[in-house]
């Protein structure tokens, strides 16, 4: 069996999420490439822009009830580094890769896409919706103009598949819209929602970040319903999936293919026993899905 | 996250807890004293949502013990757990404590922080326990826990409690500190509550004692994955405590 | 010591929350009258509309991880048969009610409004947000021009506190602004987050509702802070309050009272344990709310 | 929510147990039969969210027990829960079995549906009980449990399992259904999964015999707060389980 999303062809429909596995490095102190390949249809990587971030100032993190507030900040190497280092050892996998790039300005998107296209990389997600960096990310999200502008430009310069990564909130339907008419291949739906969290009063530790987990799913599974009942592309849903269960809520709902996340840091074997549990639903289930959603 | 057998679950006070786990030979070649696993409480509920870092204790023929404090709904329901029941363990996490380690060493623990001291002089030679000193303090007598296990590698023990109830009459960093007018270390490895952590790295500034603290934070992952758990860098930039620690030279991190 | 929202004035920051505490007929069974008059600032009805109306068929309720799905669709008796049967002895508690409203136009809000200015009734809730409701409800909360006019519309027949309850989803900002220059005299922010949860499979059951309880609080904390730092209303802080700290979060980060909801169904007894709760925080960092927000 | 003692907590099949907790005089006078409670875990974990729904299965001297099945992770964790630590309860919830039974009277129990008969036979008077016959099945022979205590009561009991291994062999409605040949009730409680149910109702339609079903059903409050545990009336609305219920005449209500 093989998972499409568009153009993109997996081998399974479950997909490692961006930003919750590193930068790779240590995946395999965890994971054989055996089970990898097995249960993983893609990774993508962690964000990347064309310079290195070092990211945010701690608190980082704070778990709220059933969740993860995170504010990374896009710690990265940048894609340089990340080419030069880190991808050789990926690549090896034979897993396909998505690249998730983020760029302070339409041009700076343009430029990654072409070192892209230059290693013959075919796969990028345009992560348009990060909460935790203050140019660039979730800004765009605000605008469907400028999303539609965006995809058209990384599109004269990279024929491969992109996926764009929507934030949950501000006008979601019409920048999927956008998306869609600028000629994406896939919505991935969706990044962390915005969220807030006190961590201590004396002395006083807020965090600002994105909120992600099982807490989340409910409402990103709304989304989902919501916005492949009135839109073509393929969507690939991220967002709380802790199960099988999970995996299929998202597929009955019209998603192509789901993303696992912050269950990568509560078990670097999630994707594997997640991957285990689909299968069992699609074989009593999978009937299901071609009705199609409801 | 594999499964883990928990052999048994002794409370030592109010607070604290040792909890045994039955690990196999693998799991026992891995580990390497001063560095940590991450334990899940298997039972399929999502709050508290991450298994949480501890350090190894001890370990001694497959058997893994953790010293516990109870602090939060994490902890809580560890110290419930039954003897025969089963949690999830994902290890070795981190680094080792330094290979580098010069003698006379001094081991400094405030509270629960003295954890993973035990699992170091399980392994060191009798040779170089010989040149090595435990300190450890707490607020009171019956927060000294595990005395006989530390006894019995037969290095001095010095002890500090804040009430006077047993030992030194105060913070463990002041009986250091007298003592270091007498004695000499050239390495000293700290782990317990950040002030007391603070009041070290400030006192031992200058000294050419080379000080080392384990360092505890927030952590989602504990493999390097998220990239949360960072301390700025003295020289720029951030450690990973996860990755690069938990105990990490004193001078290079910022506090 | 007594909280102000506006012109109201109330014994405690502690609101019983619209919804979660059924008509009140049954809330006297778990607890006293003492209990409630010394720990509840006021109370919010169930939402109220013209007509009775019998509410959403079954499945209206799911739990999510450290949340709730609920689809209830407004079921009440109607204002009438409410002030007739309900009223009477909830007014002698002499806990301030405030009156959740909810109307399928401008009309019927005015005309709601009217009927508790003729009792004497002093504060309402126009509830704009609910999202399980085909007409009125969550609709309105998509367009700041209608709820400006319809703001304008209850305050000509209504001199009384006026709250407006915003949906978290959609132009959030803008609504809010729209009541500020409406002339309203809160915001209460903010009701249930659109969810989608899926029961089983065969026979499949499929609850679309809103999303409340713990799993939301860091999203509304976030939403609070910031139309807080932009927005002169007092507001009322409602989602996910379960304990003291919660409740001091939401003050901290520029609330001036705040609700119980979800945490009522869960123990009757919330309201005292929570004020008992904030008392004692109030006791050891009451001086942080001076500074205001951060 | 109130604290109750766990006085016992005793696995009686793989799924199955019984809690006995202790509780206070007052609560003892105000339940009767047919009355339920919420149990939370008093753990301070926001998973699960809600308090679960028992029926009382029996109440003697201050102490209350409830027969559970374990189906997911509320019910898992009350499971582990231990004798000597407490829970949260809040009761009595619901109305109790209907005040006009006529007699003779079929209480219909399938699994741990037959919870709730115990509570009743323990307030029937010995006169009433000659009236009274319990039909309890269930899958096998291990998950028909406390049979010596419904054998106190000296009712006839007649039991059924699907494979045959005790008593009757086939459902308990086909058992009930073959004795209504030969004997007559006037009222029937019954309890159990929605399929025994819908079977009942259908197949004592227009016999005359009052059938009232305890039903179940999600519930966040169990208070009537939440208007959420709703089942449509035949005549039309909705009745809300948890405060109308959980026995309601079959007829009036659409399964
Ligand atoms: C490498 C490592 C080794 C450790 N070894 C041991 C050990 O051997 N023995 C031992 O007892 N403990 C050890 N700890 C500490 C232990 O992991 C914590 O006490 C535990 O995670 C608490 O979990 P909890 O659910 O009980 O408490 P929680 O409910 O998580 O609360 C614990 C405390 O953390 C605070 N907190 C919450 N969020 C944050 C945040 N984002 N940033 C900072 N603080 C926050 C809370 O205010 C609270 O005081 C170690 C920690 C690390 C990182
Ligand atoms: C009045 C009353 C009395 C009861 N008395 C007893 C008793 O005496 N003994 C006993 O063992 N049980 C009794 N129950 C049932 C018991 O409350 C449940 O089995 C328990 O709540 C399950 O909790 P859990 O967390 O273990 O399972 P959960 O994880 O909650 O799952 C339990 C089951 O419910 C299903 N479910 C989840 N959400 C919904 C929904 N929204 N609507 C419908 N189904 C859903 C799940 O698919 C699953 O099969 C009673 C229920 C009620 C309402
Ligand atoms: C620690 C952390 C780091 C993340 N980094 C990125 C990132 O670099 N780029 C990105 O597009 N999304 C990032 N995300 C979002 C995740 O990829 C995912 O979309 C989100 O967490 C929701 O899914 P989940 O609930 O399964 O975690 C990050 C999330 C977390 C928790
Ligand atoms: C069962 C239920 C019924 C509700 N009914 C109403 C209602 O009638 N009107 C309204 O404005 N809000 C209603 N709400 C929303 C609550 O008042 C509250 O704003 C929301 O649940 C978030 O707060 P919480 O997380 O504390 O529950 C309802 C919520 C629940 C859970
Ligand atoms: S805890 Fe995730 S990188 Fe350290
Ligand atoms: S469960 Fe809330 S009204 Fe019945």
């Amino acid at each position: 069996m093989t998972w499409k999303v568009g153009n993109l062809e997996l081998k399974t429909p479950i997909i490692i999420a961006s930003g919750t596995w590193g930068l790779g490095d240590t995946l395999l102190q965890y994971l054989t490439p055996q089970e990898l390949t097995y249960a993983v249809g893609a990774l993508v990587t962690k964000g990347l822009s064309l310079e290195p971030m070092s990211g945010n100032p701690p608190p980082r993190l704070m778990e709220t009830p059933c969740g993860l507030i995170n504010s990374i900040g896009l710690e990265n190497p940048g894609i340089k580094t990340f080419l030069e280092d880190y991808y050789p050892r990926l690549r090896e996998l034979k897993i396909p890769l998505i690249f998730n790039l983020h760029g302070n300005s339409e041009e700076e998107f343009i430029r990654l896409a072409e070192i892209l296209r230059e290693v013959g990389e075919e796969a990028i997600e345009l992560n348009i919706s990060c909460p935790n960096v203050k140019k660039g990310g979730i800004s765009f999200s605000q605008s469907p103009e400028v999303v539609f502008e965006l995809i058209r430009g990384v599109r004269k310069v990279f024929e491969g598949f992109i996926a764009v990564k929507l934030s949950p909130v501000g006008p979601v339907m019409e920048t999927a819209l956008a998306c869609e008419s600028a000629g994406a291949d896939a919505l991935t739906i969706a990044n962390t929602y915005p969220a807030l969290g006190i961590i201590s009063y004396e002395p006083l530790r807020i965090i600002r970040g994105g909120l992600s987990g099982p807490a989340i799913k409910p409402l990103t599974l709304r989304l989902i319903t919501e916005v492949s009942s009135r839109i073509k592309l393929p969507i690939i849903a991220s967002g709380g999936v802790m199960s099988g269960k999970d995996v299929f809520d998202y597929l009955l709902m019209g998603a192509s293919a789901v993303q696992i996340g912050t269950a990568n840091l509560i078990d670097p074997w999630s994707p594997i026993k997640i991957y285990e549990e689909i299968k069992e639903l699609l074989r009593s289930y999978g009937r299901l899905l071609d009705k199609g959603n409801t | 996250m594999k499964k883990a057998l928990v052999i048994e679950n002794e409370p030592l006070t109010e607070r604290i807890g040792l909890l045994s786990l039955k690990v196999d030979q693998h799991l026992c070649m891995a580990f390497n004293p001063g560095q940590f696993l991450k334990i899940g409480l298997s039972d399929g509920r999502f709050d508290p949502l991450f298994p949480r870092p501890f350090t190894v204790h001890s370990l001694q023929k497959n058997t893994l013990r953790i010293l516990y404090q109870v602090v939060g709904k994490g902890t809580r329901a560890l110290r419930i757990i039954k003897a025969g029941s089963y949690v999830e363990v994902l290890a070795p996490l981190g680094q080792p404590y330094p290979k580098d380690i010069e003698f006379p060493l001094a081991l400094v623990g405030g509270g629960v922080g003295v954890a993973g001291f035990g699992f170091l002089l399980e392994r060191l030679s009798s040779q170089r326990r010989k040149e090595t000193a435990l300190y450890y303090g707490a607020s009171k007598r019956s927060d000294l826990v595990r005395l006989d296990y530390f006894k019995s590698f037969e290095v001095p023990l010095r002890l500090a409690t804040e009430d006077g109830s047993l030992g030194f009459k105060g913070y463990i960093t002041d009986l250091l500190e007298k003592d270091l007018k007498e004695r000499c270390f050239r390495t000293i490895i700290a782990c317990g509550p950040l002030p007391m952590l603070k009041r070290l790295k400030e006192s031992l500034k200058g000294s050419g004692i080379k000080l080392y603290l384990s360092l505890e934070n927030f952590m989602a992952c504990g493999t390097g994955f998220c990239m949360g758990c960072v301390l700025p860098k003295r020289s720029g930039g951030y450690v990973h405590l996860c990755k690069d620690g938990p105990t990490l030279l004193a001078e290079e991190i910022e506090l």
